[in-house]
C-alpha cells in the first residue's frame, strides 16, 4: 500500500496494465515526453517507449478513430483527451463507430478501448475545460461509462476498464486529481463495473451522486446527519449501464432521493435516475427526488462558477427538503 | 469484375423490385476497386467504405453476406474468421483513422501486413480524411489510401468539392506521395498499389493513390443521376468501361476470347443466383439478435428490456 | 390554402422566408442542384441562385461552423444535415459555439441558425440514417430544438425557427415527409416556439409525444378511447426549452402519463419529462409514468427494425397499463 | 508591439501572483499577430484563436478587457460596437470555419470586407483546419489564413505534428497559394499579407500564411516548457526576438532612438498599469449575468432556475 492522490493512482493503474499486457498502448496531446497535461501518464514513454506510449497530433476525433482501428487489430489502446469539452470532435467516432462495431460485425469484432478524459469544474479554468456533459455518452447504447471518486476508486475501476471487452468513457473528476491521497494497493487490483458503491447506510433520505460530487455530498451529509438525518449515500462509479437496483432498494427504504451532478440539471443523468425510480419505487416515494445540478446554462467562467457548481449547502438543502416533505 | 459486374446488377435489379434496400452501386468502378486489393497478400486488410462490391468479393466476403447487408440484414458484415476485411462504414471518412490504427498495431508488432483503405472524392472533403493521413504520415504507418474520385459526392461534381487540381497533391500536405492512376485501367491501379504495398512494408509510410473513375450508375438505388449530368457525359464514360477495357486488352494479348468471354459472364449469372437466393431467404433477426451484440455480457436493464419486448410480442402478437 | 406533404410544406416556408430576407442562405450537401436527398430543397437554387442557395463540399462540422460564421456576419443560414446520424460530426460546432456565442460575447453577437435534419427512423434505411438522438441536443444549454408532426404545423415552426434569434436544431420526421397531406396555408404564417399543442383533450392518462411518433399515438389513443379510456394527447413540438407547464397541468388533471418516443429509453428525454413531472406533479400521480422508447440498443437495420420502434400496440398497452395502475 | 510584450510579461506576472487565471504568452509573437493585422482597414475581421494578444490590441480590443477575459469573466469578451473581432475560441481550430463563413458574408452582399484568421501549427491536424480551408478554396472566400507556426503545440514539436515539410505547403490541397514567412519579421509579415488581402478582394480567393516563429514563453502559466524543449533552442530563438529586431531596423533607418525607446517602455507600463486595475475592479458576474445570455428571452424553466438559485442563496448565504 502507498498514499497516493487520484493522478498517482491512475498512473499506478496505467503501468501496471501496461506491464502485464504488451498489446496495452496509451496515445493521446502530451501524453509522451510532457506526461501529460495533469501529469497524469508520466514516466510511461520513459518505461515503455514511445510506440506504446503515442503522443499524437492534436486531433481527437482521430485519436479515437485509430483508437478503434487498433483495437480491431489487437491492441488495447487507452486514449486520453485533454478535457472533456474537446471531446465532442471525437463523439462520432465514440457513437458511430466504437458503440457499435460489435453489432455491426455481429460479435466478431469489438473495441476493448479506454477513452480517458478529465472532466467538472472546480478548477479555475478555461472556457471548455469544465464540462459535465455525461449524458452525451450514458445515452448511446453499447458504450460504458465510469467516474471514480477517489484514488483508490479510480485505479480499481480504471484497471477493470481496461480490462473489459466494451469501449469505456472513463471520466476523470479534474478538481479531485490532487485533493486527497488514500492507501491504494501499489499492486493490480479491480474494481468491477456495473456496481455502485453504498458510502454510508441511513434511513430517512437516499442521495445518489459520483466523481467530484462525493465530497460534497459526504459534507452535506455530515451537516444532515448532525441534525438527526439519516442519510445514505451511493457512489454510482459506473454511470452506464447503470446500477439502478441498488438506488430502487435504497429508495424502497428510505421513501426520499436526491441526485447530484454538476451537470446542468435538464436531461442529464439525474433525470434518468428519477425516471428509474418512478418506474421501480413509485408507491414508496415520499417526496419528490430532488435533484441539486448546474442550472441550464453555459458553465461560467471563475468568476461565475460559484452561481453554477452543486455546493455542499444547496445539496444540504435538499436533503432537509425531501426528508421533510 | 465479371461477377460483381453480374452481382451490381443484379442488387439493382432487386431493389427495384422491392426485394433488397437501398443500394450504391458498383458499375463502372470494378477496375478502380479490384486493382489495389489485387496487390495485398493474405494477412493485409481492407477498410472499405461502403462502395467496394468489388474488393470485398475478392478479399473473401460471402457474396450472399453482401446481398443479406444490403437487404436490411446485420448478419450480412458477418465475414469469416481470417477475412481481414471490416464491415462496410457509412459516415464517409469515418474509416480513414481506423485503418491508421489497424495498420499501426501491425507494425508495433513487427509484423509486414499492410491496410489498404477506400475512400471517395467526396469523402477528402472529410475531417476524417485528414487527420487519419495526417497522423499515417507523422506515424509513418503501412497504409495505403485509395481514393475512389468517381467525380461526384451523390450530386456534387469533383469540382464543387474541392478546388485543388487533383486529388492526389492532397499528399503534399502530409508528407508522403501521391499518385494520380488511371481508374479504369486495373493493370495500372495494380501496379500502383503494388508499388504503395511494398514501400509501406519496406516502412516507408503511407501513400494515397488517386483513382480517376467514374459511376456509371446512380448513386444509390434512391438517387437518379440524370438531375445533376448529363448523357453526353455518361456515354463518354460508358466507352471507357474498365471490363471492356481489359477485354480488350486480354484479347489482344490473345489471353481471352468470345467463348471464354461467354462462359464467365454464364457461370457469374449462376453464382449470383445462388447467392442471392441463399441472402434472399436467410431468416431475419429475432429480438434477441437485436439486443445480444450491445455488450458482452447484456446488462440486467438490457436483459429486462429484452424479457418486456418478448413477452408484449408474446401476449399481443405485436404490430 | 393548399394541399401539402411535409417535404411541400418545409419547402414552402424556405420559399416564403427566403422572398421575405435575403439574408436567407440555404446550404448544405446537394441542397442546390439535387434540390436536397429528400426533395426538401427542390427549385430553390434556380429561384434564388447559387450564392443563396450553396451545395457544400462533404463536410457536415463544416457545415454548421461556416454557418456560425455566417450568422456572425448578418446573414441568417439554413444548415442541412443530410441525416441526424451524422450530425455528431458537427457537434463541437453546435454545442461550443452555436450554443454559446451569445453568452460568450456578452449578447453583443448571436447566431440565429437553423440546422434542419431528418430524423427517426422507419423507412427501411441503412446504418444511422434512422437516428434519433435528440437529447443529445436537449442537453445543451443556449439551444432551442423543434420537431413537427404535421405538414402544417412542419412550415409554422420552421418558419419560426428561421425568424428565432437562437440556433434552432429542426428535426424533421424522416418517415412523416410524405405520409400524409394537409390544408397548408401558401402564405407565410408562424407557429410560436416553445409551446406544445393539446391535439386531443381526456380525462385519464396523459400522452406526450412528437414528430413521427404522433400518428402512432393517435393509432394508440382511439384503440383506447373505443374501450373506454379517456385519453389527453400533447405533441410536445418544441422539445427544448420544452414546455412543461402544459404537461404538468394535464398530468395533475388525468394523474397517469405515458410518455413515447423513439429514442433508446435511457436518457432519452423521456427521461427529463418523467423528472419534471415528478418535481411538479408527484402528488397527482397515481401511477408510475410509463415511457415507450426504444430499447438500449444500436438502431437495427430494417430487417430487424419491427423489434426496435415504438408501435401503436406497445403505446397501447402503455395507456392501459396506467389507467389500470 | 511594445504594449503587448508590457502587457503579456504583466499577465504572467499577475497569474503567477495569483490575480489572474491560465494566461498563454504571446511573448515572441508579437510580430507574428501584428504583422497581419497591420494589413487590414477597418471593416475587415479578425477571428483569433486563443494567443492573438498583439492582434486583438491593435483591432481595437480594449486591453482592460482583455485581462478582465484572462481572469475569468465573460465580461471581458465584450468588445465595443463596430470591432470587427470575435471572442477567443479555445477549441483548436474551430475558428476557421466561422471566418469562413464571416467572409462569405460579406462576399454574398458584395462587399470587400475580409477575414483574417489566426491558428497554431497544432491546429492544422485538426478536422476544422482542413473542411474550413477546403470550403473556402471551394466558395472563394476573401479569408486569409494565418498559422503562427511557433513550433510546439504544447509539448508537441512540429516534426511530430505533421509530416509535411512545411505548413504552406499544406495549401496545395485547397487550390489556393500557400506562403511561408518570416515570423520575426513584422514587415514581411504585413507584405504578405497586405499582398493576401488585396488578392482577396479583388474575388481570388483565399490564402494561406505560415508565419515561421516561436513561443519564447511556457504554452500557459500551466505550463513548463522545460520539461520538453532545451535552453539552447530558447536562446537561439531570443535572439530573434521580434521586438529587438525591428528595434534594430528602425534605428540603422534613423527613425527611432533610445530616448524613444525608454519613452514607448514607459508609457506601456503606465497604461498597462491602468487598464489592469480597471479590470481587476471588476465586478464578478451576478446570478443574473451567468443565465441572461442563454438565450434571447430567458425561458420560464431558466427563470425559474435562476430565482430558486437567488433565494437560495439569499436565505443560506451559499457557501
Ligand atoms: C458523414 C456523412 N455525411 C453524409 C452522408 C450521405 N452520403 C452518402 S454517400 C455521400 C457522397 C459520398 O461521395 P464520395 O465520397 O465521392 O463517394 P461515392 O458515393 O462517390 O462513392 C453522401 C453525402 C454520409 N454517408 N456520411
Ligand atoms: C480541440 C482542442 N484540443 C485540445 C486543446 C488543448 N490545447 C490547448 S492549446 C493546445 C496546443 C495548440 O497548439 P497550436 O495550435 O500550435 O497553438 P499554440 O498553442 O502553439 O499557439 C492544446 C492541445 C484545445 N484547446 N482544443
Ligand atoms: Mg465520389
Ligand atoms: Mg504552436
Amino acid at each position: 500500500m502507498a498514499q497516493m492522490n487520484m493522478v498517482q493512482a491512475i498512473n499506478s493503474a496505467l503501468r501496471a496494465e501496461m506491464e502485464r499486457d504488451a498489446s496495452i498502448v496509451v496515445l493521446g496531446e502530451d501524453v509522451g515526453v510532457d506526461g501529460g497535461v495533469f501529469r497524469v501518464t508520466e514516466g510511461l514513454i520513459e518505461r515503455f517507449g514511445p510506440g506504446r506510449v503515442i503522443d499524437t497530433p492534436l486531433s481527437e476525433a482521430c485519436i479515437v478513430g485509430v483508437s478503434i482501428g487498433m483495437a480491431l487489430n489487437g491492441l488495447r489502446p487507452v486514449a486520453e483527451i485533454q478535457f472533456m469539452g474537446f471531446s465532442y470532435l471525437a463523439l462520432d467516432q465514440v457513437i458511430n463507430h466504437a458503440a457499435r462495431i460489435r453489432n455491426r460485425s455481429r460479435g466478431r469484432l469489438h473495441v476493448p478501448i479506454v477513452v480517458r478524459m478529465p472532466y467538472g469544474g472546480g478548477i479555475k479554468a478555461l472556457e471548455h475545460h469544465s464540462e459535465s456533459t455525461e449524458a452525451l455518452y450514458t445515452q448511446v447504447p453499447g458504450l460504458k461509462v465510469v467516474a471514480p471518486s477517489t484514488p483508490r476508486e479510480a485505479k480499481g475501476l480504471l484497471t477493470s476498464s481496461i480490462r473489459d471487452q466494451d469501449p469505456v468513457i472513463f471520466l476523470e473528476p479534474t478538481r479531485s486529481y490532487r485533493l486527497l491521497r488514500e492507501e491504494v494497493e501499489e499492486d493490480e487490483f479491480t474494481i468491477p463495473l456495473g456496481r455502485s458503491r453504498t458510502v454510508r447506510e441511513g434511513d430517512d433520505v437516499t442521495v445518489v451522486g459520483w466523481g467530484a460530487m462525493m465530497p460534497l455530498i459526504e459534507e452535506a451529509t455530515r451537516r444532515a446527519d448532525g441534525e438527526g438525518v439519516s442519510v445514505e449515500v451511493i457512489d454510482l462509479r459506473t454511470l452506464s449501464p447503470m446500477d439502478s437496483a441498488s438506488i430502487v432498494a435504497s429508495v424502497k427504504k428510505t421513501g426520499r432521493a436526491v441526485v447530484v451532478h454538476e451537470a446542468p440539471k435538464t436531461c442529464g443523468l439525474g433525470a434518468e435516475i428519477v425516471a428509474r425510480i418512478n418506474e421501480k419505487a413509485l408507491l414508496s416515494l415520499e417526496a419528490p427526488v430532488e435533484r441539486v445540478a448546474a442550472p441550464d446554462v453555459t458553465v461560467p467562467l471563475p468568476k461565475g462558477e460559484h452561481h453554477y457548481y452543486p455546493s455542499p449547502d444547496r445539496i444540504y438543502r435538499a436533503i432537509r427538503r425531501a426528508a421533510e416533505f | 469484375m465479371v461477377l460483381a459486374r453480374t452481382a451490381d446488377t443484379k442488387a439493382v435489379t432487386l431493389q427495384r423490385q422491392g426485394r433488397m434496400g437501398a443500394y450504391p452501386p458498383s458499375r463502372g468502378q470494378e477496375a478502380s476497386q479490384l486493382g489495389p486489393a489485387l496487390a495485398l497478400t493474405d494477412g493485409d486488410w481492407v477498410i472499405p467504405g461502403f462502395r467496394e462490391l468489388t474488393a470485398l468479393i475478392w478479399r473473401g466476403a460471402p457474396l450472399w453476406r453482401l446481398f443479406l447487408f444490403w437487404s436490411g440484414n446485420e448478419e450480412g458484415s458477418l465475414y469469416p474468421d481470417g477475412v481481414n476485411v471490416t464491415p462496410s462504414v457509412i459516415p464517409v471518412g469515418d474509416q480513414i483513422p481506423h485503418a491508421v490504427g489497424v495498420s499501426y498495431a501491425s507494425k508495433l508488432r513487427g509484423e509486414d501486413a499492410v491496410a489498404l483503405v477506400y475512400i471517395g472524392d467526396g469523402g477528402t472533403s472529410q475531417g476524417g480524411f485528414h487527420e487519419g493521413l495526417n497522423m499515417a504520415g507523422v506515424l509513418k504507418t503501412p497504409t495505403i489510401v485509395v481514393c475512389q474520385n468517381n467525380q461526384y459526392a451523390i450530386s456534387v461534381p469533383r469540382s464543387q468539392q474541392t478546388a485543388s487540381r487533383t486529388i492526389a497533391q492532397k499528399a503534399v500536405a502530409y508528407g508522403f506521395p501521391g499518385i494520380l492512376v488511371d481508374g479504369n485501367d486495373v493493370l495500372a491501379l495494380y501496379v500502383a498499389a503494388k508499388a504503395a504495398v511494398e514501400r509501406a512494408r519496406r516502412g516507408e509510410g503511407p501513400t494515397l493513390i488517386e483513382s480517376y473513375t467514374y459511376r456509371l450508375g446512380d448513386h444509390t438505388t434512391s438517387d437518379d443521376a440524370s438531375r445533376y449530368r448529363g448523357e453526353e457525359e455518361l456515354r463518354k464514360w460508358e466507352a471507357k468501361d474498365p471490363l471492356k477495357r481489359f477485354r480488350l486488352y486480354l484479347e489482344a494479348k490473345g489471353l481471352w476470347d468470345q467463348g471464354q468471354e461467354d462462359e464467365a459472364w454464364k457461370e457469374a449469372e449462376k453464382t449470383v443466383e445462388e447467392e442471392v437466393e441463399r441472402a434472399l431467404s436467410h431468416p431475419a433477426p429475432s429480438a434477441e439478435d437485436v439486443f445480444r451484440f450491445t455488450y458482452e455480457t447484456m446488462p440486467p436493464e438490457l436483459a429486462e428490456q429484452l424479457e418486456t419486448l418478448k413477452r408484449e410480442s408474446g401476449e399481443g402478437g405485436g404490430d
